[in-house]
């Protein structure tokens, strides 16, 4: 069709949520007093004008297909007071004004087999991103690592009896759109990137190729008569920076594109300050359907943070206090050199004083 | 009509398995269960070509060039490397679309979506991407436009996608949550709504991301995962029900509350009496919420309440994580006026982003580069010793203007105590 | 004299300490139970033998002439055992194993003008370095500085009240040999150094002062077709280091030269982890015989200090308590654009977290 | 004789005045009463010096060589540049002498030694400069031999100046202190006797210092300002007498009790039961020494007790100050053997850092620019997760020798349970 018949947009932007909110939560809005969590999957807020909204939460595959997502308006529509809210893991909550109605839509999401649970003190969903779903650049894929961990997580999820919350996020590159986590299970690279000089000169802007490097291992080169580009393998940390850009430079491989588990990460400023997520295990197989190595591991560091951990410490606040070295005594993981941080501002990661633990 | 191509999945089948709701199930019912043709064979290409990913561990979609008339992103497009042997889902792009802030739908809502989208696209939609948007996943350039045109008429739009301002995102806050401090929902409207040309027209030099929380429980990881993150905190004494807190530790006992609350306090401002009553130090709180957390009866922000205001935090790329610091410890956002001093500060910002940023540059690593003093002075604000963990360290600094510098402060202190 | 009659030194090192040790203390060495500090200036430690030792400390002039340290013999061998040690702070401390001793040797010390006291928590004698006595660097001097400051904080030295130690450091170069403490008063040159062109050639070896500079500002130039230095005063951050090397690079001025406060200093591991002083106050003139300007701050701080900390808070741990805006506030020493670091790694010095006092 | 030479000194003269004892007036002393007439003029020419100083704010001395027969290093040699002005004090120089270990004198030695300098030099000493050094200042260059060579025959050295092992420094410790884990004295001088060649011919690419503390309290600022730093600690529990604790508390008060010592402990280790006795989880202890500086008779160190090792501390040039870092968490000295490892370490250190620092490096910089884990394989020690806060944050590394890594680990680990 012509310019002249197409559509001009309507720049809306963000649409208003009031107009899909609950009634209660509307007219209770920025009045709350307190909150409950009388059981798994269940929030009770109780506002000062002693209105209560009863929130259900269910755990889902974050991708719907139009099936799934019918069944959840359905059971909304039936069980609940038709609204509804995603939260940022991409759980559905469910809210309602009236207790008698929650554990009829718990048992309606249960038999449509969906998980209840993800509340308070909950291993919750674990964030995952595109994979090779969708993404031009994964090593790995997002929904299927995410359904295999769940599958052996679900009593976490469900139980909701952890020292504190834990936020388990995943990426597939190492980009890490996933964000980071109490434990996040990264895309690795441990080689440089494989040139494909026959399409570098077509496809790549070499200038914004070389400054994208974080390390400037790049340099444009002629190769067999060629434009292309060199990379120093001394220099280069694998770090497939230069792939988006260029994607002749080919960082992913089936063997050498790993996984790694990081633990730590911490966005809340309760207690300590906000604290990044550190390394604990890499060289793991990226290994589908079902990744089981990296999975075991999940599992160990879970199971020594919940006997270990004091009420209400995260997995940062743990470590905080029991130490480095015991956290690499008890999960059993190795303690190497890669450890041992050597990026920009390194310096403040050694042990400056004589705090040590016996 | 021609039998839709099926693929072998044993791979992907294990997704099957195991009490975790299936992705791959529900691929398969798009694939055999759904009535339109389209529908089924989009979803067993696709079917077909993840398996090949799983079976070779790589990936075999690339970027382009689709958005809708009008705009400049919103849309990633995928086209297959290897859509010969899938043929159905050779183009599978996903659209952006924005949700109401606070992510709220009534159950009707979502069937017109789904419906809008069955017509034009895949049938395969996700509440959130990590950024907040809906996606949209799986259709050809003509569905992008279609869906877009539909859904756009009544009340959705794009959302980022490139090097532009991007969809913001708020926690549930004021709506449902004792601990809120700010009107989380208003505060993403008035901002990303403010941008809506650089949201949907790339021009920036890198994207720009807005995260709001309403409290320092910081719900949408918003100092790690925005340029410009506002955060809800108070000015004022906290609340504390004295009897709520007798309760507390009768029900928890003292050595419970001094070793999970007390000696948990980062700043040592909380004290336990002998009376069992709490002392809270409230001009050493720091506002971290551990103990309003855990005493969550008995203790709740006060009534003086307000945001902090963060800047740089993304993600490895790339010099390395980063967090969001400090550059407005508090401002009230009560007024019109109040309001239009936030959009102020993010417009100044983004402006001296645009100027000054490289290529794929993030506001974090332009900071780290030029140094926050020169940032703040870029858009005009002052420094303060809030906006920092302790003062310099290094002596390695020429001061020859120490007594300007001086003066500046000590006006400053003059007008705020006649103020 | 020829060669043939220079005589060998013995190398014989470091001293065993034990030969001058008091007998007490060499008999219970390794075998101490506890010490109480029963008054200024004295300390009692008691072994588990039950024998004790008695330490009375006085404070000096740390450069003695012959007389003065005739007098603390003579006090020594008249009133003590014999057996004397000086601290790293250069005070004189008397071993006793008689209590009875201990009142008869204040009375001597103070009656030869010497100063009990400078133990528990006092604020200790000021380090110091050399200066203008001997140095051949300096921007100040060194002991008429810290002469200048205890004839003002004596009464601190004498009565031990305050929240715990405080270890003041003064250096006369940014080189900074006084090391750091709770309290430091360090030159800050302000103006690059001038350089005088002549000499130069003659004086300096060009490339290891282009290598002594921390920021690459120095290069080598023709000046007047001498052979010479050049300096990028866009570069420059006035530190010094290019003057040991190449003394015609004068960083020394006598109005340009200042003096800067720094706080914080700890390497006691008590506590949080040692940590680095931090500046808050620059710009303050270099003004002999007294340094008046300089004092008046560091009796500013102090007394914020003894009123708002808590026992055993030491600076460091008081200001990490209040928070660096209070600590301004109080002491009412502004908070200028310097005070933000933007040296190597200075992000770890921004506040990355909504922890904020009000 | 020739009447001595006056100069005017208005300005140092405001330096005797204050209850301070006045170095200045000591000068005096020299001038005016001394007997000898060398050391009236010097110590005048000296004033003059000095006063012109402060009227210029200026200094007036400059370098030079200056050793005694045999030794390249040990003093300090001054020049003045206004010698003419002041002509009796035109050599200054001073000589650093080792102390014992300790800092301990006899009163005779003390008078033996003013003697001696008597004799040969300005009669201005101190007790002791920054490294540990006994400074006799002032003398000229026949003057440094011949009091050195005095000294010498009764037990007297050199220390360290130049790009060489520096004099080192020890804590009062077991000689007087209840803290003490280590023998501080006989450590010092294990070391840096074991170095007296590089102590007195300087040939190093820079200084390097050793320093002894017996506890973390670290009385001899180890950590910062010594290349190699020995801190003594303990293994097992901390000892705890519960009857001390009680006292303490009834003394104190439990709030008073909580607030100053379980509160402080970094790492919430401690935990006051309602009997009023102390439960310390000694695993967590992280040996900061608070509580036992506090609760000095009822806790002290525990019984197996040893060192701490760290490396690079060191002051402002030219990378910003640094700490030591740990290099060897904890080791036993008690047997020869294990002092034996120690010189071992020191001497594999110093020799890494002949090779392999660049000139003016020091220790500190030459691993912040090589990295902690290539100076622990150049000097054969393994790496250990003790010797960081917590492990790298950054994804920026290139990891393909992770397995062979964690086999060493697994090897050091079984070798260690079987051990
Ligand atoms: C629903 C949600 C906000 C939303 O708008 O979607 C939410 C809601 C609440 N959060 Fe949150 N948090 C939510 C994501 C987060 C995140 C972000 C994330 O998960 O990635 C964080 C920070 C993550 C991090 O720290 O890196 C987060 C850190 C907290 C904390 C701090 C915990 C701590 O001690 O560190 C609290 C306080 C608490 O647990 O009492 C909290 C408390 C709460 C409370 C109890 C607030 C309240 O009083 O209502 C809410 C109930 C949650 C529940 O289900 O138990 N919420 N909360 C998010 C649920 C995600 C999910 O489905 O699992
Ligand atoms: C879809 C999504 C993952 C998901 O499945 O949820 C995603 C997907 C992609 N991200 Fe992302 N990012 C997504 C949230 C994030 C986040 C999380 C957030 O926004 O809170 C981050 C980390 C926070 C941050 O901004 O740093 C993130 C950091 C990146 C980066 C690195 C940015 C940086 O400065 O470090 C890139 C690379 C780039 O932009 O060049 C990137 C690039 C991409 C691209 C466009 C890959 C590319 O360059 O072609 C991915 C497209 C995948 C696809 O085919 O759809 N994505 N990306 C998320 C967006 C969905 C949505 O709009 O709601
Ligand atoms: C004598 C001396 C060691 C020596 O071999 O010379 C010494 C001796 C003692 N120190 Fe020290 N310290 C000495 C310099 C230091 C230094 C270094 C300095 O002054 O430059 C420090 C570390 C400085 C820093 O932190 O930056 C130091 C940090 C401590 C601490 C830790 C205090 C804290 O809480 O941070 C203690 C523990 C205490 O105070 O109970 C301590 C405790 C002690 C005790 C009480 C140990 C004991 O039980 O005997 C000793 C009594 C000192 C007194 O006079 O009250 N000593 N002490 C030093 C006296 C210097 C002076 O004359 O003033
Ligand atoms: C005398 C003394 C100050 C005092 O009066 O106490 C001193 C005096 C000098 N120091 Fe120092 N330093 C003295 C202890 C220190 C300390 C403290 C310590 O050793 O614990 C430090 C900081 C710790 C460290 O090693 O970093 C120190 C860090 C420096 C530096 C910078 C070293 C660095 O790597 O940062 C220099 C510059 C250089 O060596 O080129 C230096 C250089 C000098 C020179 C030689 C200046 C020069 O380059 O010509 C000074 C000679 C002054 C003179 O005329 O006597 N001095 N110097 C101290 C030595 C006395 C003694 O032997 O006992
Ligand atoms: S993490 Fe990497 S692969 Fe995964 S969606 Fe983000 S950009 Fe794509
Ligand atoms: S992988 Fe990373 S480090 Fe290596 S060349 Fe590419 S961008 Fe540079
Ligand atoms: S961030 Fe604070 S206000 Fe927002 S939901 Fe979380 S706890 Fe509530
Ligand atoms: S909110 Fe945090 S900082 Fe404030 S009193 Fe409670 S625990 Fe302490
Ligand atoms: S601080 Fe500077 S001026 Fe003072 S003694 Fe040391 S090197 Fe000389
Ligand atoms: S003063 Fe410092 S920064 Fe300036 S030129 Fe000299 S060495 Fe370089
Ligand atoms: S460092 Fe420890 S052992 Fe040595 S004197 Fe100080 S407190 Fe005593
Ligand atoms: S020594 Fe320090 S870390 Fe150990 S228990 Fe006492 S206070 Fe805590």
């Amino acid at each position: 069709m012509s310019f002249e018949d197409m559509r001009q947009p309507i720049e809306s932007g963000c649409p208003d949520g009031f107009q899909y909110m609950h009634p209660v939560m509307r007219k209770n809005f920025g009045l709350w007093k307190f909150h409950e969590h009388p059981k798994p999957g269940v929030l009770r807020h109780v506002a000062h004008s002693g209105d209560e909204i009863w929130t259900v939460k269910a755990g889902t595959q974050r991708i719907l297909d139009v099936f799934s997502l019918r069944k959840l308006t359905e059971i909304g529509e039936k069980y609940g007071d038709g609204y509804v809210r995603f939260t940022i893991r991409s759980n559905i909550e469910y809210m309602v004004s009236d207790a008698a109605k929650v554990d009829p839509l718990i048992t309606a999401l249960t038999d449509a087999g969906f998980i209840v649970g993800g509340t308070g003190n909950s291993v919750a969903m674990i964030s995952h991103t595109q994979g090779w779903l969708h993404c031009d650049i994964p090593g790995t894929d997002a929904s299927g690592v995410v359904k295999a961990m769940m599958d052996e997580l679900i009593e976490e999820f469900q139980n909701c009896n952890m020292p504190n919350r834990v936020h388990i996020t995943t990426s597939c590159c190492q980009i890490n759109c996933g964000g980071q986590g109490d434990i996040a299970i990264n895309v690795q690279h441990t080689k440089p990137p494989r040139i494909n000089h026959d399409l570098v000169a077509n496809v790549c802007e070499r200038p914004s190729v070389v400054a994208r490097c974080p390390v400037a291992a790049i340099r444009p080169a002629m190769v067999n008569g060629k434009a292309s580009l060199e990379v120093d393998e001394k220099k280069c940390i694998c770090c497939g920076a230069c792939f988006p850009p260029c994607p002749p430079m080919q960082i992913n491989d089936p063997e050498h594109t790993k996984l790694a588990i990081w633990v730590g990460g911490n966005h809340s400023n309760a207690r300590s300050k906000p604290t990044f997520q550190k390394l604990v295990a890499s060289g793991i197989p990226n290994n589908p359907p079902r990744w089981p190595e990296a999975t075991a591991i999940v599992k160990r560091i879970l199971k020594e943070y919940k006997e270990g951990a004091k009420d209400w410490e995260r997995i940062n606040d743990w470590i905080d206090r029991i130490g480095w070295p015991r956290f690499f005594e008890v999960t059993g993981l190795p303690f190497t050199k890669y450890h041992i941080d050597n990026w920009r501002g390194a310096r403040n990661s050694l042990n400056a004083s004589t705090h040590i633990r016996f | 009509m021609a039998a839709k191509k099926l693929y072998d999945t044993p791979m992907l089948d294990e997704l099957e398995k195991g009490p975790w709701p299936s992705f791959i199930s529900g691929f398969k019912r798009l694939r055999d269960d759904h009535p339109d043709e389209r529908i089924n064979e989009m979803a067993s290409s696709l079917l077909g070509q993840l398996e090949h990913s799983y079976e070779t561990r790589k990936g075999y979609w690339k970027g382009g060039t689709v958005s809708v008339f009008g705009y400049g992103g919103g849309i990633i497009p995928r086209f297959s490397e290897v859509g010969d042997a899938f043929p159905a889902s050779r183009e599978f792009h996903t659209l952006r679309v924005q949700p109401p802030a606070g992510n709220y739908y009534t159950t009707d809502m979502l069937n017109q979506l789904g419906d809008s989208w069955e017509k034009h696209g895949s049938g395969l939609v996700t509440f959130h991407g990590q950024t907040g948007n809906i996606m949209f996943i799986g259709t050809n350039t003509a569905g992008t436009q279609h869906f877009f045109d539909e859904i756009n008429e009544y009340g959705w739009d794009l959302g980022g996608a490139g090097p532009c301002v991007r969809t913001a995102m708020s926690c549930v806050g004021s709506a449902r949550c004792e601990q809120s401090c700010a009107n989380e929902h208003g505060i993403q409207r008035w901002l990303v709504n403010n941008f809506t040309d650089d949201v949907h027209r790339p021009a920036l030099p890198y994207k720009f991301k807005f995260k709001v929380s309403g409290c320092p429980n910081d719900c949408v990881n918003a100092i790690e995962r925005a340029d410009f993150a506002i955060i809800g905190t108070w000015r004022d004494d906290m609340k504390v029900d004295q009897e709520e807190v007798k309760n507390f530790v009768k029900a928890k006992g003292r050595e419970y509350v001094i070793d999970n609350v007390i000696t948990r306090c980062p700043t040592q401002a909380l004290s336990l009496k002998d009376d069992d009553t709490l002392e809270v130090d409230n001009h050493n709180c720091v506002r971290c919420m551990h103990c309003l957390n855990v005493m969550n009866k008995a203790l709740s922000p006060g009534d003086d309440r307000g945001i902090t205001l963060l800047i740089g935090g993304k993600r490895t790329l790339k010099i390395g994580d980063l967090m969001g610091t400090v550059i407005v410890p508090f401002m009230k956002l009560e007024t019109e006026e109040d309001y239009e001093r936030l959009v102020e500060i993010a417009e100044e910002t983004i402006d001296f982003f645009a100027e000054n940023a490289l290529e794929h540059e993030r506001t974090g690593e332009m900071i780290e580069r030029i140094g926050l003093v020169n940032f703040l002075e870029g858009i005009g604000i002052d420094v303060d010793p809030h906006m920092v963990n302790n003062p310099r360290q290094s002596s390695y600094v020429r001061t020859d203007g120490w007594d300007e510098e001086a003066e500046k402060w000590f006006a400053r202190k003059a007008e705020e105590a006649s103020a």
